[in-house]
């Protein structure tokens, strides 16, 4: 492979990896782009994401999206209707399976026979290269709410042309935020290759007037990523997808838990990644976010659940992002069923439109700002530096290095050598800074940090305070305390 | 407990699954209570779960599956293992093993016909795996290091 | 009726009126002060209630409780021990009939006969003046946690007798938290002076070593109050009972919705409790606080329903109340099942958890405190001055001018000349004052808050606005915006 | 709707029930709709129904009840009202009229054993109770103000 660089594909790079692509799996052939530009200035606008996202950002209110997946066209087409209809949400998933996010098609297939034959969902989502244009169409027709892609697939230039032909108008991921979480033995250079792809074709679709809405994965392993982790490869992926020709980019995040720390995140998340933008040459893009609601494990009783699925709901509204991605009920347990998910936008639903009209301004507030983008800071800067103004190449260095690191992370190429862990009062910060690049200013801060807790719980900080806060919210509370408290 | 005598567990996360978090707990909690681990991570074929154990010489092979294909996954794993001569080795299930949520004891008693000697239900703590794996293999409770 | 004074009644005053009250009902003769005490001072510590609040409150835990009652004693003590086994309640209610409420002891005789009869619960709550003390101790002996009772009833001596002597630790009510919101025709000089007979009877339990936990109703009718209307008539009421010999007092307040402002108000609550009791010579009274979840319409759908109580459970844990009450998804239909009832508790326990740590320091908080403590000081000050220096004389007076005016209350004591309305973040304000004695100030600020919603909505400040500030929780929204927006 | 033929409603809270804020927005929404309205109030008995219907010669009787004792205060009334010469009268319930949350096809079942022409389930909004009095008293919908 060539090296990899942040530089925008030509039309002979992207055709010539196109014939390839298109014939990794039969119903490739059935993509054909100006037949799909066609498709898509044929829709109703409110049918496309980008406008649905522009506008709620314009009214200040904040648009509510489930997750869903199941095996079965009918079935994925009756699932999101009564989403649409009963849960009230804004914007529409289709979450695919993960046969299809490892490109293991057969498997897929497989699945789907399964499916069909026990009628039970043997697949964990909806396997959309395999069903193919025309029942993506056959979705996207059913429905009166814009649908996206939610995924998980390093390597996703096949759905993403399937998918883009198909109707859909917004696409989640990005090379680093769908590898480090996703993969275990794919490379950086091949997915951030991958995403440049899947980032030139939407570039293809808006030169096109066809606006397609990209969103980097933003929670990552959703357990206890610190906020400027997550924010630098917001801002990494943006500034690669927006070389590309991409102009519609939601930064995501995922909840944290501590109410200051989170607004302060997604205000960082938001004017940091319009900074960059512009810093680099692509002020043209239009940035909304996106906050998930706790990724981590849940409690298994559902009464709890409500609350964590609440407390996600009110930083979302208290934070003014442009959507909110919503848990349910059943999380512990699994897949949830039509109804868990539609209780779940339906509980959002209310706490959003309740607390909408306020907002925070805590003195804390803007302490956490600076540090948030402090940190972030550092380490993007450091990135640009390694990758000697490249951050294609950057991003590469930094992840093998260990100056960007995601923790918990299952992919080889990640360092695994920063360890995170909440503050006394349920703030991420870092137990073992690893190898990020923090000011000496900022190391001593999460250090007096960790130092607090431990002397309040007395005991040392060690990887059994970690364990306890990776099971905290499961067990009930934010901050895992000693057993024997 | 003599390093000799440690029974030696094989686990991992099973089929095209990266949940990351929990196999790398159980690692910790396993090996703090006495076995001796070899953790595969996440993706893990059957073929790799069976070379560990004949490697390692395992009593058990823990499988976790989270993402919910567990049932395509773990099909035909203990007719592989007695192919490859691990007849009666120990194989325990566990994680979020079927998609949505299922009556328990439907799930226990498919995994069961598929030759899995425990399966286990969502949120199992570490401690309760930790008990039946002492139980069925036969480790005395005073002999081991125990978790404080 | 002698004139009412805010005075300790002799203990001849007391005798006397105690002969008639004991003979109500055919109950009152088993009430027995002497082994009331040695039953109260054999009760373990831990299910003493003042015992449990001054711990929680060092400790700085926020505890919950829920709502309770059904009219047939078995199926009491099932109901508690579920909610306490499985719903995790730190304290436990006896919530008391209607017809109780309204010593029609006769009527909640047939309610008791139809219960048995038909197998369903005919009335609302435990009758326990019917049920009698012994029936009251196989309550609390059944049960591991502190009791107390939640009634609403404006004459509640009888039933405070016979509670108390059945082993209770805590009562709710006050002479005007339990007449305005709960009754029709009963004069404050009536409930004024039969609360100082309950206050009494709790000082004597007191005097002799058995701590009986007092709380003022703080919600009153729930529907739009203003922050310090409810902390004005807590406050007088807490002077009222510290003058009668009670040294444990929870004082009250129901969410309003607005975060800033209902953290302002708890904290309001609490400081300017401790500051007129002092000033008025009562300081060695512990004071605890409880802020009651949405005390108005709920939505009917459940999950909506789990989003208002779990917004009500965020900020009882950010204000750090010494304890919670608690409402169930079934709010909106009926008086919750068991199962509805847990559920509310376990998802207000789950965010008590989580949210425990964590603390509000915003500018707008500092504002708010002010402005609440501000006009609590207007009418309280000015009760003072109408009662001559006599706060019970004074709250008469107050009450009957409109000084203190306590919005949808039922009683024709109450002025019902102010009106309260939302402002356009969702604070609760004054749309118009009517009599309540606020300075040019204050009522410029509440002014300006009303315009610029109107302005906003683009309609007149009017009742239709504050019938839709009604409406809009159940509705789904904090503040009532106009229909077609 | 010309003053002299405006249908005349008494409407108020029955029992021991003190809930007071829904019998005022009910008041302030039939005014609107061109009604007549003699609001009680709460804690009105059978008599002061019956007695100020009597007085205002109404056209219905609209009861609300939302503490749970609804099932025990209304039984009766619809004799009483017989009894004072007002058969045939229209009678309403509504609001939370018994206790718990119960399937409500029982419930209309058995208030409308005991006489009330329609019950209405918990929630039902003003517009539905206003929709019904014009059906069931006749009035025309042009003819009456409409709420904007
Ligand atoms: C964090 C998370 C993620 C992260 C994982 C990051 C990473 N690489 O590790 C991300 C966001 C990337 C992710 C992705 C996906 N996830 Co996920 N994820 C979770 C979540 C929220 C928490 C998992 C976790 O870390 N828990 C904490 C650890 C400590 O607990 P644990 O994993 O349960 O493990 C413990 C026990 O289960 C037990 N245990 C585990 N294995 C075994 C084995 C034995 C023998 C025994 C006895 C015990 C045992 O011990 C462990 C330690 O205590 C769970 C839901 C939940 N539990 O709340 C969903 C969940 C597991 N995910 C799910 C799904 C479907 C997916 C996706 C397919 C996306 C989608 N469609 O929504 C992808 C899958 C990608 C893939 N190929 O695997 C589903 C599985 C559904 C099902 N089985 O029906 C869940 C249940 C959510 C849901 N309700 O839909 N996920
Ligand atoms: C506010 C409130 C109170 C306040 C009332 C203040 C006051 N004086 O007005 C206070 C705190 C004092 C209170 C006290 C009690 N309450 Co209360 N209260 C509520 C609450 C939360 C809201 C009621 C309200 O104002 N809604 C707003 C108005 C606009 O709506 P509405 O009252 O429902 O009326 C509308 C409709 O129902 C309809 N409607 C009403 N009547 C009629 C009649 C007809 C014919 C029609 C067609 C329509 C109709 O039109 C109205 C306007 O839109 C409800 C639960 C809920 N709904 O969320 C419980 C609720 C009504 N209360 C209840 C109870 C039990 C009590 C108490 C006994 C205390 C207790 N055990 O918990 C006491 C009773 C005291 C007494 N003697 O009456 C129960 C009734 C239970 C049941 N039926 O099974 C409820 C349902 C709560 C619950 N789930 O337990 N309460």
């Amino acid at each position: 492979m060539d090296e990899v660089r942040n530089v925008k594909w030509t039309r002979d790079d992207f055709e010539r990896r196109r014939r390839e692509v298109l014939t990794q799996w039969p119903t490739g052939k059935d993509v054909n782009l100006e037949d799909a530009f066609e498709y898509h200035q044929g829709q109703k606008p409110s049918k496309v994401f980008s406008n649905a996202l522009n506008d709620a950002k314009r009214k200040q209110i904040t648009l509510v999206q489930p997750r869903a997946g199941v095996p079965l066209v009918q079935d994925m087409i009756d699932l999101l209707t009564y989403l649409q209809n009963e849960g009230e949400a804004d914007l529409l998933p289709t979450t695919i399976d993960s046969y299809t996010r490892q490109n293991r098609y057969h498997e897929a297939e497989v699945g789907i026979e399964e499916s069909v034959r026990t009628q039970k969902n043997m697949l964990n989502g909806f396997p959309a290269v395999n069903h193919g244009v025309r029942s993506c169409r056959l979705l996207i027709d059913s429905l009166e709410r814009p649908l996206q892609i939610r995924h998980g697939t390093p390597d996703a230039r096949l759905l993403a042309e399937i998918t883009y032909a198909g109707g859909f108008t917004s696409f989640e991921g990005g090379g680093i935020s769908y590898n480090i979480p996703y993969a275990k033995n794919v490379s950086l250079e091949r997915t951030i290759s991958d995403w440049q792809y899947v980032d030139r074709l939407t570039g293809l679709y808006e030169e096109a007037g066809c606006p397609i809405n990209r969103e980097p994965f933003g929670p990552l392993t959703g357990t206890l990523v610190p906020p400027f982790i997550g924010i630098t490869v917001a801002i990494i992926e943006s500034l690669l997808a927006a070389e590309q020709g991409v102009k519609n980019i939601t930064v995501g995040y995922g909840q944290c838990g501590h109410l200051v720390q989170d607004v302060a995140a997604m205000q960082v998340l938001q004017s940091l990644t319009d900074e960059y933008l512009r810093k680099y040459g692509y002020g043209d893009v239009n940035v909304t976010t996106v906050l998930h609601q706790w990724m981590g494990g849940f409690p298994q009783d559902e009464a709890k659940a409500y609350a964590v699925i609440g407390w996600g709901s009110a930083v979302a509204a208290l934070s003014h992002t442009t959507k909110v991605i919503v848990k349910t009920p059943h999380e512990a347990f699994g897949v949830p069923t039509k109804e868990a998910n539609a209780s779940g936008l339906l509980c959002t639903k209310q706490m959003i439109n309740m607390l909408g009209e306020q907002s925070l301004d805590t003195y804390s507030l803007q302490d956490e700002k600076v540090i948030i983008a402090s940190e972030t800071r550092c380490v993007l800067d450091k990135c640009f530096e390694l990758g000697k103004g490249d951050i294609a190449r950057g991003a590469i260095l930094a992840i093998r290095s260990g100056v960007l690191d995601i923790p918990f992370a299952p992919s080889r190429y990640n360092a695994g050598k920063m360890l995170p862990a909440r503050d006394n009062d349920g703030a991420i910060r870092l137990f073992h800074p690893g190898n990020v690049p923090l000011t000496t200013e900022l190391l001593e801060f999460h250090q007096q940090k960790m130092e607090a807790r431990a002397k309040y719980e007395k005991r040392e900080a060690s990887f059994q305070m970690v364990i306890d806060d990776v099971y905290a919210i499961s067990k009930g509370r934010l901050v895992g305390r000693p057993r024997n408290e | 407990m003599q390093e000799s005598n440690r029974k030696k567990l094989v686990i991992g996360v099973i089929g095209a699954d990266v949940h990351a978090v929990g196999i790398r707990i159980l690692d910790y909690a396993f090996t703090d209570a006495g076995f001796d681990v070899t953790n595969l991570g996440v993706m893990v074929s059957q073929e790799e779960y069976i070379g560990a154990a004949i490697e390692t010489n395992a009593d058990a092979i823990v499988v976790s599956s989270l993402y919910g294909h567990g049932e395509l996954d773990c099909r035909g794993l203990r007719d592989k293992c007695d192919e490859a001569g691990l007849e009666g080795i120990l194989l325990y299930v566990g994680g979020n093993i079927v998609v949505g949520k299922q009556e328990f004891s439907d799930v226990e008693k498919r995994f069961h016909a598929m030759g899995f000697n425990r399966v286990f239900p969502p949120g199992t703590p570490p401690e309760t795996t930790i008990y039946w794996l002492k139980k069925d293999l036969g480790v005395e409770e005073g002999a081991s290091r125990t978790t404080d």
